[in-house]
Order: structure tokens, then C-alpha cells, then sequence
């Protein structure tokens, strides 16, 4: 057994940058240097305006659901960025900007929110797992992954997303303890954003932290503060590093908030007041970033009308491939079921396609 | 105030509502059930009015809130328990197989469950992926579980009442695509008892057999058939577990015909059940096999594909006209 | 070395050995399945052999073992994966209803999920609560897998190799009750793949369709009835997933008339499905309704009991006298 | 939420006396008195004869299966004495020592055993529940009757076990999560034995103890030598008598060794060697105790013939009750599926009279 040396996290959630973008004592985080930091920036920028944007396709009634991480950008941009080419993701359904941040073309992401069908990209282009809506279940199907690479003697460390609410269920002690037994390389990331569609994280544990969870695992656990995207880069790229060179898993829990509600199927004015929400709006991490990037000169007035116009153009290309007709056709219902249908199989779609053929005299 | 015009959701609201006030072992509790009021508003207001003991949200696991309500039902109550969505019981799969289930049997009769698990189940109203699960089999399967699923307001008003009072556990699934329709409830005349299928309209032709989400539709089926000439009856199973072969089968010798209607996959499935069954007990009142109409076997659509899943009025009709009717 | 007498578990032994030489992509993991070779030692001596790597124990939690080997599968692996006995494989439910089964839908065909989950299962053993459940019906029910049960060793041999090989994940369950029954096995000439039912033993007044552990009950009724006689076909489904309609529907017009055999709790169970698709399918060459011989609809019973709920050679030829044989 | 302080476990099993039977400094743990010693060391012997008779039943064929503790009757004992009349223990298939030790009949409890039926005491009884036989499903059970009993404004606490193995279930995260967000007064009382049947404790978790996963809750974790009597009871005491005053939970890790097979079907030599077990024979709970009490003059030679005696009875009356003939009837299978049988169960159970009936013939 493991001693207790490095595994509790700090007293308070690591911070290099204060609310006012200003740098404050990292406790031993290394801030990042102005190129990767520029980066992050941009990625924020991109992230909050995916945000933004499929809010908006959502209110015109062109996306059915979208739930949004507004507010939560600077966690979307350092998991996207912490991580190695041939590293994975493991995202849920609120991940859609680290998601993007990753490279995934977003019109591809758009497929499971219109409705056309579930996981609409490539898990095997960009490493990124489908997004999961069954809550933690997707932290094994990390260790898995890390295990199999771990097994070819490859490098690969995955980064796996959950929220405060996923810490509750089995899967994420099973997850956490499987990685930590097998020394799967796996950076278990919450965005603790304080909620759980409706249950404030007090009712959802009693434990000092998150980030508390992982001595009991054996696995070395770190706070970060949410809206700090440099801290929260910082803290993600060392345990992405700290897990590649020992094969360790490590438990990092950001601490942020929801901005808006679960989703726009959701009423949040039932469970919390503007008066709780209000104060969020000043730890944006966009403008705190923007803030000292600017003090360093680092973010030029052109720099930032370049990445504006970035935003933008992902955002149009959002709301034409939104446009677009990609209705599936009935007859794939039966296609993916298995790589080999049965004969059942092979009888109801025939059904369907004569069904259908009748229905289309 | 003897009748209300409400709808499922609302029914559902108002059972819970008097169980917990007649009953003070009667706890509700699940996944944001609380201020909120549960995502389907299911138990809107609860908290407020009966307190913060009475109606309460969990931390987030499945297995964890019915684990909760087996000890809680060892102990005296009656917990109520709300599974998000059908395919988000499953966490929860081996607590209600292997103790919920087998508790009263395992203790010879001495530790009885009163406990209802409620299960917003199918589709039908656009859910992406693990939302839509029509999930019935898994439970009706396991010996020891009831399993019940209204079709209208006033069966979820009652049904819901009778499966709190129940000294047995229950899973009670609710057809979310039903929970906006309204109708006229009457809380002082009480249905059918679980258990009891119930003839929603008569007919002579042939019978379709259906329950929860599928009522609606048979029905639909059927005016459209009598339109066309052809009197058909339809009977509302009600509740799985336990079965009325009395009932069903009585409609289906008076017909002849049937047609069995669901949203599930057909595999392995409760319709699977109704057809065996009611082949064996009245294959020579048959004049033709009896007819599936189920979701196919395959994992549910995404929301542009879900209506060729889900049984229509189209495919019931095909369904029944391939009853033979060359034979009469 | 073409054949030898194996018992199913020394074939199934064999046929792991065997997958994990010939395909370095194999991997073996569950709950001591490593030094101890599993408690049914179906994985004995699998460690010593090919290293702590390709067959390892698991820390004690089924939905981690499932829900790692999707992870791996996902990334170029062929998981196989034991759960120790069939209840124990419901903590994992949600793994499998919800990512085995589902992940290649979802993924429009772009992850596939090679993986074999090996589940001994139902009774015959003495086996205390929790130790024997039939739950072929779970999965079965669940579309996105394969079901597959084996009645013989050379089966077991054999379909165990192919679901190792499928591209799709394989619920595989084995009868424990026939761990230790030997046979003949032939490693080198392939047995019909999975999704072929087989006729083991031809007959012409009725059919008696089983699998998996009632396969040798049925063989056994059948030649009890020879000696009446009265001549019973037998056929073994095999994989109630894939099922085989041709065979199945083939057997009972032979012969006009049909008796379904399963361990599991009748109501809607693979059973139910074998006799609704039969009798949709042969309707007009019955002479008389399908029959079931099924478990109870009640948990499994306590040892000392477990005899009245296993379907046996009496039971079955009561179902075969029933089969109105007055008609003819 | 709450400090760490009082969460995170001592450096080393907490211990009142040595192998040697002699006391050593607890550590602010208090050794129980006298007549509390006498009370478990009887127990203790009971215990142990407990084991060793139903082990010979199963030998002669007269019980299918027993899963010992031998070893481990320390914390049978302490776990069974710890309570008050109307506190619960939730026991496991290892448990049949502590269930007998709380009062239940040791034919009853044999019910299970000789497979005349499932769980054979009456819970209520003894408050007692069945023992549980899937892995840590019983600790939600246990955290639903505690809230069940706080809602009543009774101060009932529950003392729930469960084996080293069991932690890594999902249901043990989510029991303790519950249990700390409900302020349920729980005792997790967790016997680490070293196995999960083959599966030694180092593949079961890389944590510095069992113990360390309290604090993930906000649950106080202990750890007590599991072959010091004193200790494990005194551990016990403080633990449930502080649940019981603050109704929240506990967490206790004790340290002990599985003496024997996991169950008679298993064959341990394939996983250990004697090298291993042998140096536990040193370490057993009863001469422990018994050397400290002999010294202490506690333990006389007439009280511990009158002990002995006492275990001798509980043995007698265990062969007697396996000889008796206690079949159950065929008819029973059908009564206790629900309270109200449905209208397929009576026709089922019809069915099987009507066979019976004719085999009769
Ligand atoms: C197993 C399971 N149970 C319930 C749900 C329904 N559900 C979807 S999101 C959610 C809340 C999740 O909260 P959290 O983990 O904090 O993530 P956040 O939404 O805040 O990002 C719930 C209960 C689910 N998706 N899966
Ligand atoms: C959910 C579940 N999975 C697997 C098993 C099979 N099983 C019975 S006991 C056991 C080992 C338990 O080890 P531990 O928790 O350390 O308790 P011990 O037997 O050592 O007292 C296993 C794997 C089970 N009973 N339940
Ligand atoms: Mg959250
Ligand atoms: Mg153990």
C-alpha cells in the first residue's frame, strides 16, 4: 500500500490567475507560457461562442436539446488542450466544447442534438469517445482504453469528464479503483459546477472536496479553480504528464459553476435565485483571461478581432450545417444493430422497406 | 369536486399527493423529485407541502435510491421511488432483481417491500438516445415484481393509489408520451383493481390486446378500422404482472382474432407472453395466429427515425388485415 | 488429436487456451479467473500459461469488469470476460443494456464491441439463493446482442471460439449443471455456426425445442417416450439469439405439434418468444397450441426444492400427453 | 462541507493488547472492563465453536456449503456485542458467528445451509437482517433502515459488514455516500481478511487502507487490529455510540486474516501458500484473550469449563437441528412470492399439487 504522501488535495482549489486577471501564487503551478495561453484564450472564445450559438438553435426551435457549458469554458479548453495527439476523451453530454476544442467538426457533433442519431462523429479521428449520457458509465470505458494501450506498451493517457452529480453513482468508485489497481492512465476530471440538474452539491456529499475522493483509491487528488483557465490548463497538463510518466491515474476536480439551466428543457428558477447565480457572472473565465492577456499585451486589438472572427466562422458553419438535410433514412435503423444482422433483422427491415414502398403509392 | 379534468401528469401528482397525506409511512424520494418537482413535474410542489422529509432528492445513483428503499420498507414505510428515466434504472438492475424482487420470498414471508418504483418509460416525445426504453420485460420477467402501466389519467390516478397501498413492490411505468393528454378523473370511483384488464371498446371483429403507451393508438386503430366497416375491440391490459387471462381471453374467443400492440422490442417480451399465452388457451376459438405489432429489434431510433419504431395506427390495420379473413 | 472426452468445462478450457494463442488480442479478466482459474476453474491454468497480462483477476465489481471491457474493446481488444454466476452479472446491467449492446447503433457501425460475456447460469447444482437464476431472458430481450447457449461440449468448444471471433458482443451462457458431463469433442471439424438451430434427434409425432441445460431433459423425455411409443423429435436452438426460424418452423410442420423446454420462469421469457414465433409462423400445421414446460414464475427455489421448479422428463411428457392427441 | 480533521484514519490499526495477550498503549482508545471482556471472550469461544461445528457438518455432508470465520470471531464478537437491543446488524454469508452471537438461533440461521430455504431466522426477531449474499447490497439496505428509524426520531444505529472484496462494488460508494448526505448513523464495519476468495487485497485496491475511503464521504475512517478482541469492540462501542449522538456514520476498517478456504468448495492452496496463513495461527483472537484474562485473573478454570460448556451446547444443539428433519413442503414455493398470490402463481401452484398428486399415485 500506497502512503498517504500526495494523494489529499490542497486546502483550496489551485489558482494562478484572481478574479481581476490578475497572477496570484500558484502554490508550485508553473503558469503557462503566452503562446499556450493564447491558445486556451482562443479556445475559450470558440467554446463560449458554440455555447452561445447553439443556445440560439435551440430557441429557434432547430436543435431539440442542448445542454450547455457556459461558464464552464476554461474546463472545456484545458481538457481539449492538456492532452497529446494520440491521447483520448472521454466527454459527456455537456462536453460539446472540449468536444470541439479537440477537433471534432461540430455540424458532426450537431447529429445527436438534431436528432438525426446518436454519436455523430468518428470516436477513431480525433480519440473522442461519444459523448455519454448514462452517467459515469464512460470513466470504465476509459480505464478500458488505457488499459488496452497500457497493454501495447503505448503512451496514450485519456482524459475522462463527469460532473459533481456522476461522483455519486458506482461506476465512478469502480472506475477510479480499476484505474488505480491496474495503473491505467487516466486524468479523471469533475467539473464540479455545483448542480445536478436541481440538487446543489450539498446533497449530493458531505466530503471535504471532490477531489477527496481519490485517497481512497490511492489516487492522487487536486482542486482547481474552475473559471481560472490557466490554472485549470496548468493542473491538466501536469496530470496528464504526472499520468503518462508513471502510468497513475490522478483525480483533478474543478471547481465552477452552471451558469445557465440543465438544459432548456429545465426550469432553474424552481431550485436556485439569480441572487446565487449573479455572482458567477464576475469569475467569467473569459474575461479573466482576456484581462491579463491583455495587461501582457500578449492578446493585440487584432489578435482578438481574428479570433472573434474565428468564433464566427465556426458559428456559421453551426448554423448551415444546421440547415442542411441530413434526415436519416429508415432503412440504417437495422444496419448497425450488428456488424452481421440476423435474420430477424433482415425480416423487419424488409418489413419496414415494404411499408414504406406501399405508403409511397 | 368528485371529477377533475387533468392530465396523466397531474393524476399521477394528485395520487402521490394523498398517499403522503393519508399516510404518514408513505415517503417519495429519487433524483431531483424535490424543489423541483421531478423533470416531468411528476412531483410538483410535494416538498413544499409535506415537507423536506417527505419528499426528498438523493445523491445521483440508481442503485443507491432503491437500495435506500429496501432497507426504508424493512423498516416500516413505504418508499416511492422515482427512476429518472427507463433506460436510468438500470444501475439499479440487481437491487430490484435480487432483493425487491425476492425479499418476501428469501424471508418466507416475513419481510414484505411495500415499495413503488416509478418508471417514465418509451418514446414518443422526441428523446435522444437512453431516454425512450421500453423497459417492461425486464421487470415483468422477474418473478416478485407487479408491474402496472396506466393508459389513461384516471387508470394513473388509481393505479398509482392501489400500488402504494400495495403490500408488494411495484413498478409502475409511466408512458411519458401519455403524461400531457387530459381527461375527466373521477377520485371517488374507484377503477378496476390492478390485476384486471379492462374492455376500452367493444368490438366484434377482432381484438386488439395493448397497454400503456399503445392504448391510445389501438383505440385510434379502431375508429379508423369502424370507419372502414370493421368492428374492432380493444382491451387494455393494465398490468402486466399479475395478468388477466381472464379477460383477455374471454375478448379474444368472443372475436376469434387478435392482435397484440407494443412499444418494446418484440423479442423475448411481454407481447411475446400475451401471444403464448393466449395461443395456448384459445387456439381452437383461432381463426388466425395471432399478430405482433411491437418495436423492432433494434436499440431505439434517434428522434427523426423513432415514428417507424413505434406501433401505428397504419401498421395495426396491416397487422389486423392479415388476420386471414380469406378463412371466414 | 482430432477428438477427445472432454467435460463442457475442459471444452470451454480448451477453446479459451486456444482463442488466446491464436489471437494475441484476446484477453481474459473477471473475478478469479487468474491463479485460481475461476471457481468453476473454467479458466484453469490460462495465467500460468500466456502471463498475468492476458488473463488477470479483477478487483471485486461487475459493472467495472463490463464497463472495462468496453474500454478495451473500443481500443483493438477481444475481451472475454466471466461473471462469476448469473445474478452476479445484474450490477453490470446497465453496462451492458445501455453500451454492449448499443455502442455500434449508436456509433452508426463505427465502434464495434467484440466482447464475450460469459455468464454460468441456471440451476440443477444445489446452489443456494442468488446462485442460479435463468437469465438468458435479460439479455435476450436486449437488442444489440447476441445470445448464445451451449448444450454439448463440442458446442461448447466450438460456439465459444465463434463468439470470440464475432465482431459483436456475445452474452454466453453456460449451463452449469453440464460443466462436468463428457463427450467426444472434435476440435477440427466445425459444428453449424451460432444461429443454426440442430435437430439432435429426429422424431415424428412431436417436437420438443429446448436449449442450453434442458437439452439433455429433453433427450432423456424422448427416450422415455420411444420406449411408449411415441417418436419426439429434439431440437437445440443453440442461440436464442440469433434464433433459427428455418429449423425451428421446419421441425414442428414435421410433425404438428410442439413443446417448448426452458429452465426460466415462463412468463415473457425466450420461452414465451419460441411459442409466439412458432405459432405465428406454423399456425396452420398445429394440431394442437405450443406448449410450455418452463420454471415457475417464482424465484429459484431453495435446494431442497429445486426439483420441482427444473423442468424434467415426467413434466414433459405430461405437456407431450397434452398435446391433444385425441384430434388425430 | 465539513474539515478533514477526525475523517482521515490513524497511521497503523488501532490495538488495546499485543500477540502476546499483553496491553499496549491505545492510543486514546479505552480497554472495556472486565465483565465486557469475559462477555466477548465467551462469545469469542462460542464463536469459534460455531465454526468449527457447522465446518465438521459440512464434511459429513450434512450442510452444503459454510463460509468460516474462523479467525476472524473477534470482530464476530464485537460486531454482535457493540449493539443495543434495538440497533440492527446486517450481516453477510461470513457472518453466521456475529448473527448467532446477537441471539438467533443457530438452527434457524441454518436454514440457509442445509437448503431447506433462504434467509431462516425471522429479522424482526433479533433485528437481524438476512444475510446477504450479493456483494455490498445489503449497505443500502442498511443506510434505508437507519433513515427510516432517524425519521421516526429513533436512535437506532445499524451496524452494516461487509468483507474487503465487497468495497470495490459500486453499492459500497453509494451506500456510504448516502448514509454521510443523510446523516444516517451507520457503522460500515468492513473485516479486511486479505481475500475476495483468490483475490488478494493488493488487486483490490492501491489505497493506504480501507479506512482512507471514509473521508471521500465525509464518513470518519478507523482502522483496529481484527484479531484484538479488546480493541475491535472497543472500536465498535465508540463508533456506534458516536453515530448514535450525532446520527452520522462510521466507517471501520478491521485488519484480520481468512484462516481457511473461502468456503469449503474453495481450494485455497492454488492462491496461498501455508508460508502465509501459518503466522496468523499466532495471531488468534481467542488466545489473545485468553492470555490477557487468565493474567488479569478474570478467566478462571471453573468460568472457563462453564464457557467451554456453553459453546458445547450451541454445538449439540447445531447437530441436533441439522438432524432433524425440516423439509419444506413443495406447496411453499407459491406463498411467499407476493403477499396477494396472482391468478398465474395459483393456477402454477395448482398445477405442481395436481403432479404431486398423481406421483403419489
Ligand atoms: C445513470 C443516469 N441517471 C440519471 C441521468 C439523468 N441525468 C442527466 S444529467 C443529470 C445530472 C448530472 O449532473 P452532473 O454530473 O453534476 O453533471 P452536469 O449536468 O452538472 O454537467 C441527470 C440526473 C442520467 N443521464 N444517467
Ligand atoms: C455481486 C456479487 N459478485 C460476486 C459474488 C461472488 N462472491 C461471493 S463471496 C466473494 C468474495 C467476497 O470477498 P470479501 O468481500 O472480501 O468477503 P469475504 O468472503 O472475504 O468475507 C465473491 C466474489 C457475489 N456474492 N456477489
Ligand atoms: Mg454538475
Ligand atoms: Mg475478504
Amino acid at each position: 500500500m500506497a502512503e498517504h504522501q500526495g494523494l489529499l488535495p490542497s486546502e483550496r482549489p489551485l489558482r494562478l490567475l484572481d478574479e481581476m486577471g490578475t497572477p496570484v501564487d500558484g502554490s508550485g503551478l508553473v503558469m503557462p507560457d503566452h503562446r499556450r495561453l493564447l491558445e486556451a484564450y482562443t479556445s475559450l472564445v470558440i467554446g463560449r461562442r458554440v455555447n452561445d450559438q447553439a443556445g440560439a438553435l435551440v430557441r429557434q426551435g432547430r436543435l431539440a436539446v442542448y445542454p450547455s457549458s457556459h461558464g464552464q469554458e476554461a474546463c472545456q479548453t484545458g481538457a481539449a488542450l492538456a492532452l497529446a495527439e494520440g491521447d483520448w476523451l472521454f466527454p459527456t453530454y455537456r462536453d460539446t466544447a472540449a468536444v470541439i476544442a479537440r477537433g471534432v467538426d461540430p455540424v458532426e457533433v450537431l447529429t445527436l442534438l438534431k436528432g438525426d442519431w446518436h454519436a455523430g462523429y468518428d470516436p477513431y479521428a480525433h480519440k473522442v469517445a461519444p459523448q455519454a449520457t448514462p452517467l459515469a458509465t464512460q470513466l470504465l470505458h476509459a480505464v478500458g482504453v488505457a488499459h488496452a494501450a497500457r497493454l501495447r506498451g503505448e503512451d496514450t493517457v485519456i482524459m475522462a469528464l463527469c460532473g459533481d452529480g456522476a461522483t455519486s453513482e458506482g461506476d465512478f468508485h469502480e472506475a477510479l479503483n480499476f484505474a488505480a489497481v491496474f495503473k491505467a492512465p487516466v486524468v479523471f476530471f469533475v467539473q464540479n459546477n455545483e448542480y445536478a440538474i436541481s440538487v446543489p452539491l450539498a446533497r449530493q456529499t458531505a466530503a471535504p472536496s471532490l477531489a477527496h475522493k481519490g485517497i481512497g483509491y490511492g489516487v492522487p487528488g487536486e482542486r482547481v479553480d474552475g473559471n481560472d483557465a490557466a490554472a485549470v490548463l496548468a493542473v491538466l497538463e501536469r496530470a496528464v504528464e504526472s499520468a503518462r510518466s508513471d502510468g497513475g491515474p490522478r483525480l483533478v476536480e474543478a471547481h465552477t459553476y452552471r451558469m445557465q439551466a440543465h438544459t432548456n428543457a429545465d426550469d432553474d428558477t424552481r431550485y436556485r435565485d439569480s441572487g446565487e447565480v449573479d455572482p458567477w457572472t464576475e469569475r467569467d473565465p473569459l474575461t479573466r483571461m482576456e484581462k491579463y492577456l491583455k495587461r501582457k499585451r500578449v492578446l493585440t486589438k487584432a489578435k482578438q478581432t481574428e479570433i472573434a472572427e474565428a468564433a464566427e466562422a465556426v458559428a456559421a458553419h453551426m448554423r448551415e450545417g444546421v440547415a442542411r438535410d441530413t434526415d436519416p433514412e429508415p432503412a440504417e435503423l437495422f444496419t448497425h444493430v450488428f456488424a452481421d444482422p440476423t435474420p430477424q433483422l433482415n425480416e423487419q427491415a424488409a418489413f419496414l422497406a415494404d411499408e414504406l414502398s406501399r405508403e409511397g403509392n | 369536486m368528485a371529477t377533475e379534468k387533468l392530465s396523466m401528469a397531474q393524476a399521477l401528482n394528485r395520487a402521490l399527493r394523498d398517499s403522503l397525506s393519508e399516510d404518514p409511512s408513505v415517503y417519495v424520494f429519487g433524483e431531483d423529485v424535490g424543489p423541483l418537482g421531478g423533470v416531468f413535474r411528476i412531483t410538483d410542489g410535494l416538498t413544499a407541502e409535506f415537507g423536506e422529509d417527505r419528499c426528498f432528492d438523493t445523491p445521483l445513483a440508481e442503485s443507491g435510491i432503491v437500495g435506500m428503499a429496501v432497507g426504508m420498507a424493512m423498516n416500516g414505510m413505504r418508499p416511492v421511488v422515482e427512476m429518472q428515466f427507463d433506460a436510468f434504472a438500470y444501475p439499479a438492475f440487481e437491487q430490484i432483481a435480487s432483493h425487491v424482487a425476492k425479499t418476501r420470498n428469501r424471508t418466507r414471508g416475513r419481510v414484505g417491500l411495500p415499495i413503488v418504483i416509478r418508471v417514465p418509460f418509451a418514446g414518443g416525445i422526441g428523446g435522444v438516445e437512453h431516454h425512450c426504453d421500453s423497459s417492461e420485460a425486464y421487470y415483468a420477467h422477474t418473478p416478485g415484481l407487479k408491474v402496472v402501466t396506466p393508459a389513461t389519467p384516471e387508470d394513473a390516478y388509481h393505479l398509482l393509489r392501489e400500488s402504494i397501498a400495495s403490500p408488494d413492490p411495484v413498478v409502475f411505468m409511466e408512458p411519458k408520451k401519455l403524461y400531457w393528454a387530459k381527461e375527466e378523473v373521477d377520485f371517488d370511483r374507484p377503477v378496476p383493481a390492478m390485476g384486471k384488464a379492462v374492455v376500452r371498446r367493444e368490438g366484434t371483429d377482432a381484438t386488439l390486446i395493448a397497454y400503456g403507451p399503445s392504448v391510445p393508438t389501438a383505440l385510434e386503430a379502431a375508429e379508423a378500422a369502424a370507419q372502414e366497416g370493421r368492428s374492432l375491440q380493444v382491451v387494455d391490459v393494465r398490468s402486466p404482472v399479475p395478468f388477466d387471462d381472464e379477460t383477455v381471453c374471454a375478448a379474444v374467443r368472443s372475436t376469434g382474432r387478435a392482435v397484440v400492440i407494443a412499444e418494446a422490442s418484440g423479442y423475448a417480451s411481454v407481447a411475446s407472453e400475451i401471444v403464448a399465452r393466449v395461443t395456448e388457451r384459445c387456439f381452437h376459438s383461432l381463426a388466425a395466429p395471432v399478430r405482433r405489432v411491437t418495436g423492432f429489434d433494434i436499440p431505439f431510433p434517434p428522434p427523426k427515425l423513432e415514428r417507424f419504431q413505434l406501433p401505428g395506427v397504419d401498421r395495426i390495420l396491416d397487422a389486423v388485415d392479415d388476420l386471414q379473413w380469406e378463412d371466414q
